[in-house]
């Protein structure tokens, strides 16, 4: 039939893609949880060993737990000081909007890696911050200011974040109607209550959108821990990068890897429950 | 508003730039070509000088002749060559070695196709022999040891074990690898790291949470390495090699690379021969030019790594030679204990006591 | 006989039951034929399978059973593009990344119209719905009636065979709505072209079109000229949906020589039915407000002294007034009109009109307009006024269902 | 009035924001100029060295065009590709989709290091096919996918059901209709899609790293020359030239949009 051929054309190359560079990938993944090594003779010796080892350390779930928590934060905070920027540049940047928004964007055009080692500039020991800290009193000489913690690593990622979640925040309030505020206003609501009943309400999945967009990658973060989280900011993710990298535990890695997916699709699965999957989309 | 207008032009830019790059971005694939996993800094196109008489035989465009495929640690380069990434020449160091010999990922190098092979140091071409036979070709070698900024702390520390001193409380930086801190930690503690026990493997675990509070943090990459101590955010960089000391010291800071009592640790790296190698008389080439006398001096003048041609003394800056000890090639052993090959078993305990040790609160 | 320019047969539409949506049957084996130059209406409420019927005629939907032909075209493989129709869309579907010219001269390029023809085609096209000039702007800087123009001039230029509209005034308000349903009516008639529009505003519906079909539950329940639907409504739901209509419960007394109908408590004289209705079979009179007349009760000496004067009450008894002591209802009688008696309950005054609600004796209520004109006796009545509802006999309907 | 001020304040916060998220960077243009290997003050002194020895990078420069060059065709190919599927999620129902779009979601929430691993595998186990910067560029697109859907697809949904049958009715085909008027009507989601997959094509390293070839990508070679501190005030330069240039870049279309509106 007609239609089911322009569907077939429309959906088959993508499906065909993501079906053999993602799905397949995965399942190969899925298969080296079951394996003792990663290469060699030890990779043919199927084991259960790894879901022991992961299932009995304690302490490896606790990090897991910690590093969701904290993305929890981090995606909230990100979302609390991107918010205002959407709504400025939804409602009152006018036809500049799409212009200060690009502004926001690029940023993300120098490498991350540049821009944290700028914020280590910033927050160590002889940097900026940390003179100003010093001077009022705040922190002892030399002492680097809010680097290597578990805080640098939040500040840094919320500091990575806010164009990334601005984007989904500011398509949400793009789609409400003008004609509605008015219609918040005229039944009498003062400014603060017709955002917050009419408004914010509507704006939420573009909310959710921009706080998933933050708390998944978030999750596996290895990068900025590693970089500026010192010995308490360690996250999950730089043990799971270990594994593969370091340890070339590739099974553990990928065990750990599919626990990792699995703590964060809960949340996409109720968020996705909770809201339309287009309403979810961003922009 | 011409959103529509700044779109299309938006487009235009985008296909333009696609078109240009287009024209510019393809290469083309020839034969006579080595493809060489290498850490980056090495690359002959970036430093000519540490391949001397490759460059001279092929001139200008030498470069057509070689590809790199960079990594940034010993396991990247090691899971690539276990996934058959093609390359001709690896470039792995030595703790290393063992694991690429067994499973068959190099091949034995005929060393009388090397006509610099006879001023290769004999006891660091002895690491690259296996069940008698040479596999790999030493290349540089380095320390790693305590960078102190002796202006800093209260006390030099003298030995490994003096990290564990709480004067130095949030002010020491480790290498955030699991191999390093446990041959570290067990030297420390007068344990041989390369014959241990699983008592051992758990003595050091406890010893290295004990560390902790001493640590700021965990430096990963090299600049952090020089960073750290010049910031002054770190009082000690443990397993920091000779060349974060030569870059601190030229930059005028008051810094010490400590020879601790248990000795220091040393790495050799070197290159390996794939065994699918098609154009093996390029691949010799190159090695033969990377261990001649003035590539190895080059090598040393630039980054201070020490060179495996004891020949090469000569050109090499007195001061590296000093520092290196390099005019005393017979004692180095005797103040270092080189990296060994360990299995890949041992490797996950490493790096699992490691990542225990991150994790735990 | 007038050419076919569409026809419809044993056309049905089934949408299968899909996720929290049941199997809804939108057409039920439609036959129609719709003749060239004619403008054709189809009428109902929503859901009544009129926009659905509408989109198989355009190609958006294929019948599940049934044949659609376009001047003797069977349609059925033929797509939406290749047909020879084309829609102006209830929310008129403008392009919004093009200019009103490029919305117009769409169809044309589609067939690769060359540009100089293109232009003038499309220029016409703007004039001919009053919109020339307009050329260059942005759609969404026009009002809606602009749009809704842009839209008719959209889909004329292609020169369709037949033009199908989807409710195209619903998002105009009224004063502009009635003004375009006049320019509609009159385009259509200068430009010969078939128009098949859809509503469910009755009003619309009686304005412009030559037929009306009136929809109900996939079913057309009478088809027919405004005339006729409205006066001779075929059924309940076609009274009720085309005007306001007073409903009355009855029963069937007599058949000959005369209908005779009990309701509300009284026997009255009927025309009779479209369909057989056997005696006694309970059946429901259809009476429209405007064809009630009120009358007062009492003598006409009564009227006098309540100071009616000489001139209403000519008019009243239209210049046979009767004498002082005989009665409103024996003239009504005499003059065999239909008299139910009842009390005015509510009086609204709506300007052209006065809207009064009648109560019968059994409960029933019936809505009489009187038209308020000077002069009238009828005019001034008032809630709790003793009064008489009167009409013609042949001005009310019989109907069975 | 009170319009103003609330304008004013809106504004003031954005520009605090876009103060924060360029600091860093105004820092990394600073330091493009400081005449020292370290990213450190005090301030040592003011040279054009890094932006010289920048232009003789020829490792560095070869890797920023082999990124600009992935990133460009990875971003057209998931644009391309992720448009057709938010199309069929759009347009059709068919068993599955839910599935299908469950799939297409999940790259976005596997941490890329793991992508990385299963594609490395998938390649040179599965397929036997030599890393280049084609490999790259497919994970890209992989992980783009997603992005492209998301966006484009909510662009769709935002649309009036009928225009594609107000355009098939004025006579274009089914794919005339999508072409002519879909597209076009998408084409700020197109643009958005584009950008977001291109900046992050541009900037990914934890699964290009693992699938890269002899052609580095600027993040895997970035990273790789953190061994070498004295090369990092050159990749500062370059980080300092790719901003200011994109920067420049947005006040020209800026200036463009601003002409053509005054037409």
């Amino acid at each position: 039939m007609e239609e089911r051929r322009r569907l077939s054309i429309l959906i088959t190359p993508s499906a065909i893609f993501m079906l053999v560079l993602f799905v397949l990938p995965l399942l190969i993944m899925v298969v080296y949880t079951f394996r003792q090594g990663s290469f060699g003779p030890t990779s043919r010796i199927f084991t259960l060993a790894h879901y022991h080892d992961f299932l009995s350390d304690r302490a490896l779930q606790g990090l897991l737990w910690r590093s969701v928590v904290q993305s929890f934060w981090i995606s909230l905070i990100s979302v609390c000081l991107a918010y205002p920027v959407a709504y400025h540049l939804s409602f009152q940047a006018g036809e500049r909007k799409m212009t200060l928004l690009t502004i926001i964007i690029v940023t993300a055009w120098v490498s991350f890696l540049l821009r944290i080692l700028a914020w280590k500039v910033l927050l160590g020991g002889s940097g900026a911050i940390a003179s100003l800290a010093q001077s009022l009193g705040l922190s002892e000489e030399g002492m680097p200011f809010l680097i290597y913690s578990q805080e640098a690593v939040n500040l840094t990622l919320i500091y990575v974040w806010i164009p990334f979640v601005a984007l989904p925040i500011f398509a949400g309030l793009e789609r409400i109607d003008p004609s509605l505020h008015e219609a918040a206003y005229d039944l009498g609501c003062s400014r603060p209550e017709a955002f917050v009943r009419v408004t914010l309400p509507l704006s939420l999945p573009g909310v959710v959108a921009g706080f998933l967009f933050v708390f998944i990658p978030t999750v596996g973060e290895y990068v900025t821990p590693s970089l500026v989280g010192g010995t308490t900011g360690v996250m999950f993710g730089n043990i799971v990068r270990d594994q593969f990298v370091r340890a070339l535990n590739w099974p553990l890695g990928s065990l750990m890897s599919l626990a990792m997916l699995i703590v964060v699709l809960i949340p996409l699965v109720i968020a996705a429950r909770l809201f339309k999957f287009s309403d979810l989309a961003g922009l | 508003m011409k959103l529509q207008a700044f779109v299309s032009r938006s487009v235009l830019f985008v296909l333009l730039g696609m078109f240009l790059v287009s024209c510019g971005g393809g290469q083309a694939e020839g034969d006579g070509k080595l493809t060489i996993l290498e850490w980056s800094g090495y690359e002959a196109t970036e430093n000519p000088d540490f391949f001397g008489p490759f460059v001279e035989k092929y001139g200008e465009t030498f470069g057509d002749k070689l590809d790199y495929i960079f990594f940034a640690e010993d396991a990247e380069a090691y899971a690539k060559i276990q996934t058959d990434v093609a390359a001709d020449l690896v470039h792995p160091c030595n703790s290393w070695w063992q694991l690429y010999v067994d499973n068959g990922l190099v091949q034995e190098i005929d060393t009388t196709k090397l006509s610099n092979w006879s001023h290769v140091n004999p006891a660091l071409a002895a690491m690259g022999q296996f069940d008698g036979k040479q596999y790999f070709v030493p290349w540089d070698w380095g320390y790693e040891s305590m960078l102190v900024r002796t202006d800093l702390v209260p006390e030099v520390p003298t030995s490994w074990a003096d990290l564990w001193d709480p004067q130095y409380a949030g002010h020491i930086a480790l290498w955030d690898s699991g191999e390093a801190n446990y041959a570290m930690t067990a030297l420390a503690f007068g344990i041989d790291p390369w014959n241990t026990t699983p008592e051992d493997d758990e003595f050091i675990k406890q010893k290295l949470i004990e560390l902790k509070p001493n640590v700021l943090t965990y430096w990963s990459d090299y600049t952090e390495a020089y960073d750290l101590p010049q910031t002054g955010d770190a009082w000690i960089v443990v397993n920091a090699w000779q060349d974060a000391y030569a870059n601190a010291d030229s930059s005028g800071y008051a810094v010490e690379y400590v020879q601790p009592a248990e000795k220091r640790l040393g790495w050799v790296c070197g290159f390996g021969i794939s065994p699918n190698t098609a154009d093996l008389d390029l691949a010799y080439e190159y090695i033969d030019a990377s261990i001649a006398d003035s590539s190895m001096a080059a090598l040393a003048n630039t980054y201070w790594y020490g060179p495996s041609n004891t020949n090469a003394l000569a050109d090499i800056d007195p001061y590296v030679v000093e520092f290196m000890e390099l005019d005393q090639a017979a004692s180095i052993q005797e103040r270092t204990s080189f990296y060994r090959p360990i299995t890949e078993e041992q490797r996950q305990i490493r790096t699992g006591i490691w990542d225990e040790v991150k994790v735990s609160q | 006989m007038a050419e076919v320019a569409v026809e419809l047969k044993d056309v049905s539409k089934v949408f299968p039951a899909g996720r929290g949506a049941q199997r809804v049957t939108a057409v039920n084996a439609m036959n129609l034929q719709i003749w060239r130059g004619e403008f054709f209406t189809f009428l109902g409420p929503s859901g009544c399978g009129k926009t659905t019927t509408l989109r198989m005629i355009a190609g958006f939907e294929n019948p599940t059973a049934g044949e659609i032909t376009i001047a003797g075209e069977p349609m059925t493989d033929v797509p939406a593009n290749k047909r020879p129709v084309n829609t102006v869309f209830q929310n008129y579907a403008l392009f919004p990344h093009l200019n009103v010219g490029q919305n117009v001269g769409f169809g044309l390029k589609i067939k690769r119209v060359a540009a100089p023809e293109r232009e003038r085609r499309v220029k016409e096209a703007l004039e001919l719905v009053r919109m020339g000039g307009y050329e260059n702007r942005r759609t969404t800087q026009l009002s809606g009636g602009q749009q809704q123009r842009i839209a008719l001039a959209r889909a004329l230029v292609n020169e369709p065979t037949v033009l199908l509209l989807d409710e195209p005034l619903g998002a105009l308000d009224l004063k502009l709505r009635k003004e375009v349903q006049l320019e509609l009516k009159q385009l259509q008639s200068q430009l010969g072209i078939t128009f098949i529009y859809v509503t469910h505003d009755q009003e619309e519906a009686l304005t412009m079109s030559d037929r009306i079909a009136v929809m109900q539950d996939g079913v057309i329940q009478q088809m027919g000229a405004p005339r006729e639907i409205y006066e001779s409504p075929a059924n309940r739901f076609v009274a009720d949906f085309i005007g306001e209509t007073n409903f009355l419960n009855g029963r069937l007394s007599q058949t000959t020589p005369a209908y005779r109908l009990t309701v509300a408590e009284n026997e009255i004289a009927v025309k009779p039915p479209e369909t057989a209705v056997s005696l006694n079979q309970a059946v429901t009179l259809a009476i429209r407000p405007e064809k009630i007349n009120l009358y007062p009760v009492g003598t006409v000496a009564d009227l006098q002294a309540q100071g009616t004067t000489a001139a209403e009450l000519r008019r009243l008894f239209q210049g046979n007034i009767p004498t002082a002591n005989s009665t409103v209802g024996d003239y009504l009688q005499g003059e065999g009109l239909v008299a139910l008696p009842g009390t005015v309950v509510e009086s609204i005054y709506i300007g052209t009109d006065i809207r009064y609600q009648v109560k019968l004796p059994n409960g029933e209520s019936l809505i009489v307009r009187v038209q308020n004109l000077s002069g009238r006796y009828d005019t001034r009545f008032k809630v709790g006024d003793a009064v008489y509802a009167v009409w013609q006999p042949h001005e009310a309907q019989i109907l069975t269902s | 009035m009170e319009l103003r001020n609330r304008f004013s304040l809106g504004s003031l916060y954005y520009w605090l924001v876009a103060l924060f998220l360029y600091l860093p960077i105004l820092l990394l243009i600073v330091f493009s100029f400081n005449d020292s290997t370290n990213l450190r003050f005090p301030l040592t002194g003011f040279t054009l060295r890094w932006y010289q020895e920048l232009f003789g990078a020829g490792e560095l420069l070869k890797s920023l065009w082999n990124s600009i060059w992935v990133g460009l065709w990875s971003s057209l190919a998931a644009t391309v590709l992720g448009t057709m599927a938010a199309i069929a999620i759009n347009r059709f129902e068919f068993p599955g989709k839910n599935i299908f779009i469950g799939i297409s979601a999940l790259p976005l929430v596997i941490p890329s290091v793991v992508i990385g691993v299963a594609l490395l595998i998938l390649y040179r186990q599965v397929f036997d096919v030599e890393l280049s910067l084609l490999t790259v560029g497919l994970g890209h697109v992989v992980i783009n996918i997603p992005i492209v859907l998301l966006i484009v697809s909510s662009r769709l949904a935002g649309f009036p059901a009928n225009m594609e049958e107000a355009a098939m009715d004025l006579g274009a085909s089914f794919w005339g209709a999508q072409l002519q008027v879909i597209l076009p009507m998408s084409l700020p989601a197109l643009v958005a899609a584009f950008l977001t997959a291109f900046t992050t094509s541009f900037d990914e390293y934890a699964m290009s790293v693992f699938v890269v070839g002899t052609n580095a990508t600027l993040p895997v070679y970035m990273y790789s020359q953190l061994r070498f501190p004295r090369r990092i005030p050159i990749v500062v330069a370059l980080g300092a030239l790719i901003m200011v240039g994109s920067v420049v870049m947005i006040f020209v279309s800026e200036r463009l949009r601003r002409a053509g509106e005054a037409k």
